[in-house]
């Protein structure tokens, strides 16, 4: 089967989100969509499952001319789409089951009113099984992990009849095996003429799981090129509207005295017996797949879960951070992961979230906010940052990801902290903004600050660390020194190795 | 939350699983003892059915909250609409000489176009619900007051050209609220809202709206028509309860349903975690009615002086709640 | 007190009995009474309450006490339930709704002995019944017809009233006929909610009122409630309106208290002392208990209270003292029997 | 939501936004207007000074609500405070016979006391705002009742042991309850309140708690710390509604405060979109005291008969509701 998109525009106030959009592909093949931050791929997405009704422009299937308008019209031609916030399309207060068989229930024609309990848990442990996936149908949605809710919400997408699957970002937070499993999911669909729209920011596992692939920039249709007859440069240089040079920044190595020192620490669940040291003007890598324990360790450094056992000591003082607001008193700062849950304040105004972490310096008498001064540096690192913003009192949920993510490391470079800890800052951030950020963190250790850098991308762990700890569930495997390893041997450790 | 999970390693959290779980009725289980033990006449099979009897339009009137509670909604009108149902339905009787099934429909039919109202302007004009039904109870007391002019409509009453009302309202409407048919009244009431809440297509598409009003959209399910139909039912039942209450008492006092809107409200929060539902369900609204109606009794019984109820009433919800929420929510 | 010492140590076995009362209570077993008032949140409330118990338990009973606070299920869960506990004796007050006709056949059912404060008529119908009240009529008469006799039956009139109660619709009654009488009084406005904060809600809706009509216009208000005579006190008091005069109906503590403040307008108010309408609500019902004859209705008798009288003397009045100042307050020997008196000697010991 | 900037683009949609910001102000202007021509007596001075001490005490405790919506929590028990604050303070002068400082520092102590519970139950044992502070309710309408067995507490009362109660309140601790100090302590709160919350850096943590707590927590803001606060200014302002209010009537009527609750609420709730601030602020709630304050005022002034001014309550509510969300929301 054949879809085609042909001439989609869509505006939002003030944004032109899609610009005369095409998109073509055929059933039995994964297609590739990508685009910076803010190209327009999930809109582009979203208008084919039918969440919008005010684009305008055509859609045919099989060179028919069909009409989507609602999720319900995408659903009755076949087209189904798992988003990229995954909570958004669960019921977490509901089984497994029933949210599998959620579209099935509603599209139901035989009009029963009970519910046949033993049925729709067969039936989705039956959908379950065609996946190859291993998951008790009645578990509650709020107990399972991300990659596990995905799962769900692919074989919800299956549950009907399903010609194309739309995968929005759905790598983004998954482990390694997660991503394998994922692909295998996607190869089995493939077979069974299924068409596999998936988008991402990771490029080779584009190019390992696409037949052809599509660029957008700027609402735009850039091109559609078969993967084996492309490569990443050409595709990023699609994406950008120009060539990339070298991601990484040069480092310079400058390590000082240590600032931060953990010496068997847990936390009495995900984290055991840790140790590690930073020191000021050094970047060291937490690399391990997703569920190690990366966040968890993050968080127990910055007092925002509790220490069970073993001591931290800055600056070679032993201290107890009992939270964040001890955290943050010790000069300590964390860039979460979960950037829109916890990293930034998105109802609140750029100049608010810039300013959260050390509102105390911008006080006149009485703790009165010197709304001014605050103004003015908060205008200072907008410019410094280059945070794509239409005013400094502009709400942050407005911004898009990447900005979000500047935001969220400005509030800390304003608080001036010692010690830098960035739990995977790079998720779903293209491939232009990752740079900038990058840029930005080997700045703070040029600068004498202290890194702490987390993340499963292990390519990045090697680009911009000088050390590297190999977390290994929960337990650190190894430590090692960036320049005499590689992403071969940060694998084997990170999923058990020795 | 991934951490909830945790509870399933160690013994010690189990505990917190095991009260979350069955807290409420561990609860209700020593306050029997504690009570029978003081005054043996507690387990009696006339004082259970008094408690069963007074819990009853409390019950009726919180199972309609629960069902707003399902689709995540908020119904603070209920008591004002028992209330009005109840005026309605005995100055059908008393003022027009209408049959029984008469005054019920006008009764329930008038509870209905509030329900519609609450609604129209939570569905369609996006007014925050808790808002909207607090606007409503207002309007509806009043209504519901100039509809009775103020005065409590009872048999034989006088009407205010002087004349004594001549209707009289019928013995087989007298019945409803009297024991045993209030018992099995309420008893139906909820064993049907708990299988339509649980087994039936509407009752779960209204649990997903309540869990993730967006998703449900996506899937296809009309939302608007389930927050209707909701708003709808919580208001029959009000309406319900209000009707059994004129029953009970034979008049219709002014804002008599009022004062049961607080404690409907404990009731269906109680039922939350009760056999860890984790949400509003009907056995667990009922269970909530069941605590608040033993604790009545047995204070009364154990002569608390009259002043000093809510104290334990209050006491009793806190540790019922605290018994639920402690660890389980905990980081 | 050596013969009392004697008489206990005399026999063991008739230290129990109590000589000169009547049998039912001789043998000094426990009488249980519950008393149940359907409203409540009030201070007639708790003086009620407390010239009950007080009353009872000088009898040596044990007297219970719960108030539905307004909710009538509840009020009758509680009748049920002190049927079910087989109590010996009743006391209802504010039964006014249709169902308390069948609770109290109940109660008589189960041989309890019952006597009702301004309850339904239709109880008269039953057996063994007997229904007290406070004499609406007389209230509302007392009070207005003081207001006539002030004003020569010429006056601009605020009413303060609310319907849905038996009391009130009585009193209404009384002030519909003084109206038709006089054709000089002239109702200006009226106003009148029955909630938690009535007296608050009628201070503010009277200070509008006198907004509207100012001075000059409004003669006198007739407030059939001491809690709607208190809110409008305090809102005169607040407007410094003191031409305007308060006709008020029943009394407290608290009311008390403001009839006697400097440049208070509460002129005069009708009442029956609550807590003596408890204390007699007792003896009929001990009446009742030892088997004596009781009437089957009664009327407590109302007073007349002047500010004038209350600021004459030289210490403040309250409840207690306002024997010394309104003659007959507080004070009724009705249904005083001899031996309530021996009774309560033995039980003071 | 994104989807609010949409007004910016078409005239027809900037109506809405308008009556977003302004609808509650232009709803107040055309009651006023409406009153007034009705009975010109109605703008004179001295019902403006009427209105504004009607709604004194219910702006005071509705302050103490909008910080606890600050944070996202909400405070129910804040009417029982209220009456305990008022019995507490009546009684140090009646019947202990304390000096003014001493009785209103003891009831604004005990206010506190019950703050610190509400704050500890919903922070460290986790149990949600509204049924904590639910129970709460309970418990404090039930220890006030019982502080005062049930009478209300006035000079010369009559103590349990027969004698009189022998204390007088003081003519200062008069005063507060009377113009102009109960209309200059009302818009002190109000503006102390708003100040606070607009320009200083608590109140700016506040609001940063209330939109995304986990966010701010991590921003190392002491988010249990701030909560605490909440919840102790909540029973604070709550207390000072309960002393004023018992300095005005002078006695402790049982359950005095309870009925202040809903208004409370009301007005925090109408307060939210004023100037389309989208968020709770002492100045809207002030605005949405006197949107309820002008009209019970009004309606009492063109003589609506009594039963009837809680329809027209409910409905401008309704109505106030109504023009601030429709659309605003809308998809
Ligand atoms: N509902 C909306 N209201 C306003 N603007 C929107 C809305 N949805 C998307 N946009 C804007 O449209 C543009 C395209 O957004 P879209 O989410 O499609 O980007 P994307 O390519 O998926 O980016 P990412 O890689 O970050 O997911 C962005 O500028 C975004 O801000
Ligand atoms: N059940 C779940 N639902 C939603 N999100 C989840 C769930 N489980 C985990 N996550 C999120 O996925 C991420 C990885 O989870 P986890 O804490 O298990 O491992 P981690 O090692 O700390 O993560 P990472 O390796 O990605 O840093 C976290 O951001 C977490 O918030
Ligand atoms: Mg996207
Ligand atoms: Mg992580």
């Amino acid at each position: 089967m054949n879809l085609k998109m042909s001439n989609i525009s869509i505006e939002f106030p003030g944004v032109r989100a899609l610009d005369r959009a095409s998109f073509e592909m055929e059933t039995g093949q994964a297609h590739a969509l990508i685009g910076a931050n803010g190209a327009g791929k999930s809109t582009l997405m979203k208008v084919l499952s039918g969440v919008y009704n005010h684009y305008s422009g055509e859609i045919y299937l099989d060179g028919e001319l069909i009409d989507i308008r609602s999720p319900k019209d995408a659903r009755r031609h076949g087209i189904q789409i798992v988003y990229q916030e995954v909570d958004t399309a669960l019921v977490s207060s509901l089984t497994v089951a029933e949210n599998i068989m959620l579209n099935a229930l509603v599209a139901n024609k035989e009009k029963k009113l009970m519910i046949d309990w033993k049925r729709l848990h067969q039936q989705a442990a039956v959908i379950l099984e065609t996946l190859q996936v291993k998951l008790p149908t009645r578990k509650l949605v709020s107990e399972l992990s991300l990659a596990e809710k995905q799962m769900v919400l692919i074989a919800r997408a299956v549950s009907t009849e399903c010609k194309f699957l739309i995968l929005d970002e759905p790598t983004a937070p998954l482990s390694m095996t997660e991503t394998k499993q994922l692909f295998r999911v996607v190869n089995e669909l493939k077979q069974k003429d299924v068409g596999v729209i998936f988008i991402s920011h990771r490029l080779p596992e584009l190019f390992e799981i696409c037949e052809e692939i599509t660029v957008m920039r700027n609402g735009c249709y850039i091109s559609r090129e078969r993967t084996s007859e492309t490569s990443a440069t050409r595709v990023i240089e699609h994406m950008l509207g120009k060539s990339l040079e070298a991601q990484f920044p040069e480092r310079r190595q400058t390590a000082g005295e240590v600032v931060l020192e953990a010496a068997h620490i847990s936390d009495g669940d995900k984290v055991d017996d840790v140790s590690l040291t930073v020191r000021a003007g050094e970047i060291i890598g937490v690399a391990g797949l997703v569920g190690a324990g990366k966040t968890e360790l993050c968080k127990l450094l910055f007092g925002a879960e509790k220490l069970k056992a073993g001591t931290i000591s800055l600056r070679g003082k032993n201290v107890t951070i009992a939270s964040p607001t001890e955290a943050v008193r010790q000069r300590i700062a964390l860039v979460p992961e979960e950037r829109r849950k916890e990293g930034v304040l998105v109802e609140e105004s750029v100049v608010t979230n810039l300013t959260a972490s050390s509102l105390g310096n911008f006080l006149k008498r009485f703790s009165f906010v010197d709304v001014k001064k605050e103004r003015t540096k908060a205008e200072e690192m907008i410019e410094a940052l280059a945070i794509k913003t239409p005013s400094p009192a502009a709400t942050v949920k407005h911004l898009s990801g990447g900005n979000q993510q500047k935001v969220a490391i400005g509030k800390w470079l304003i608080a001036d902290s010692d010690l830098y800890i960035f739990d995977e800052p790079t998720k779903g951030v293209d491939v232009g903004a990752k740079k900038d950020i990058f840029e930005l963190i080997a700045g703070l250790a040029d600068r004498g600050k202290a890194i702490i850098y987390a993340s499963c991308e292990l390519a990045e762990v090697l680009g911009i660390t000088d050390r590297v700890y190999v977390l290994y569930d929960g337990r650190m495997t190894k430590e090692l020194v960036t320049s005499t390893t590689n992403e071969e041997e940060l694998l084997y450790l990170s999923t058990g190795g020795k | 939350m991934a951490e909830q999970k945790r509870g399933d390693h160690k013994a010690s959290f189990d505990l917190f699983n095991f009260l979350y779980k069955y807290g409420t009725m561990i609860l209700i289980v020593v306050l029997i003892i504690v009570f029978a033990s003081v005054n043996p006449s507690f387990i009696k099979a006339d004082n259970i059915i008094t408690i069963l009897r007074s819990i009853s339009i409390v019950t009726i009137i919180a199972i309609g909250i629960t069902i707003s509670l399902a689709v995540d909604g908020f119904d603070l009108s209920v008591g004002s609409v028992a209330s009005l149902a109840s005026a309605v339905v005995i100055s059908m009787f008393v003022w027009y000489s209408q049959p029984t099934a008469v005054a019920i429909v006008t009764a329930i039919a008038v509870a209905l176009l509030v329900g519609a109202f609450n609604a129209f302007m939570i569905v369609k004009v996006r007014i925050p619900d808790l808002l909207l039904t607090l606007a409503t109870m207002f309007i509806i007391q009043g209504v519901a007051l100039t509809y009775t002019k103020g005065a409590t409509v009872s048999e034989n009453m006088i009407m205010p050209d002087g004349s004594y009302a001549e209707g009289t309202i019928s013995s087989g409407f007298a019945k409803l609220g009297q024991v045993p048919y209030i018992i099995i009244i309420m008893l139906v009431v909820v064993f049907i809202v708990h299988i339509f809440l649980t087994h039936t297509k509407h009752g779960r598409y209204m649990y997903v709206i309540g869990g993730n009003e967006e998703a449900a959209r996506l899937s296809g399910i009309p939302v608007n028509k389930y927050k209707v139909v909701a708003y709808l039912l919580s208001a029959l039942f009000a309406s319900l309860g209000g009707i059994v209450l004129a029953s009970r008492v034979m008049t219709a006092e002014i804002n008599a349903g009022g004062p049961y809107l607080m404690d409907a409200v404990a009731a269906a929060f109680i039922g939350f975690a009760v056999l860890g539902a984790g949400k509003p369900n009907a056995l667990g609204t009922f269970v909530g009615a069941v605590l608040i109606g033993i604790l009545a009794n047995g204070l009364v019984m154990m002569s608390v002086p009259y002043y000093a109820m809510d104290i334990v009433k209050g006491t009793v919800l806190a540790l019922a709640l605290a018994l639920t929420y402690y660890k389980s929510r905990q980081k | 007190a050596g013969e009392e010492s004697t008489g206990e140590q005399g026999g063991g076995a008739e230290s129990d009995t109590i000589e000169g009362v009547p049998e039912r209570f001789a043998g000094g077993e426990e009488t249980k009474i519950r008393v149940i008032r359907k409203i409540g949140g009030d201070d007639h409330t708790a003086q009620y309450l407390a010239g009950v118990k007080e009353e009872g338990e000088a009898l040596g009973f044990d007297v219970d006490v719960f108030t539905a606070n307004g909710d009538t299920a509840r009020y009758h869960d509680a009748i049920s339930q002190a049927i079910d506990a087989g109590v010996d004796g009743l006391i209802l007050s504010h039964g006014d709704d249709a169902a308390t006709y069948d609770a109290v056949e109940r109660a008589r059912e189960a041989g309890i002995e019952v006597v009702t404060f301004d309850s339904i008529a239709e109880l008269e119908e039953i057996e063994g019944v007997t229904l007290t009240s406070q004499d609406d009529e007389a209230l509302a008469t007392l009070a207005l017809d003081q207001l006539v006799e002030d004003f020569n039956g010429e006056a601009n009139m605020i009413y303060l009233w609310v319907d849905g109660f038996p009391p009130m619709v009585r009193r209404n009654n009384v002030y519909q006929e003084v109206l038709a009488a006089n054709p000089g009084l002239n109702e200006l406005e009226r106003f009148g909610v029955a909630s938690e904060d009535t007296s608050t809600q009628t201070q503010n809706a009277v200070a509008a009122m006198l907004n509207k009509y100012p001075e000059g216009e409004i003669d006198a208000i007739f407030a059939t409630w001491d809690a709607f005579a208190i809110g409008a006190a305090r809102a005169l008091e607040e407007a410094g309106r003191d031409e305007i005069a308060i006709y008020g109906i029943d009394v407290s503590n608290a009311d008390l208290q403001v009839m006697q403040q400097e440049n208070s307008t509460w002129s005069y108010t009708a009442a029956v002392d609550p807590k003596l309408i408890g204390s007699i609500n007792l003896r009929i019902l001990a009446k009742k208990l030892a088997g004596e004859e009781t009437p089957q209705t009664y009327d407590l008798e109302a007073s007349l209270i002047s500010r004038e009288s209350l600021i004459g003397g030289s210490e403040p009045v309250n409840m207690v003292n306002l024997a010394d100042v309104i003659e007959g307050w507080g004070i009724s020997d009705a249904f005083e029997e001899e031996w309530m008196t021996i009774l309560k000697e033995h039980h003071n010991q």
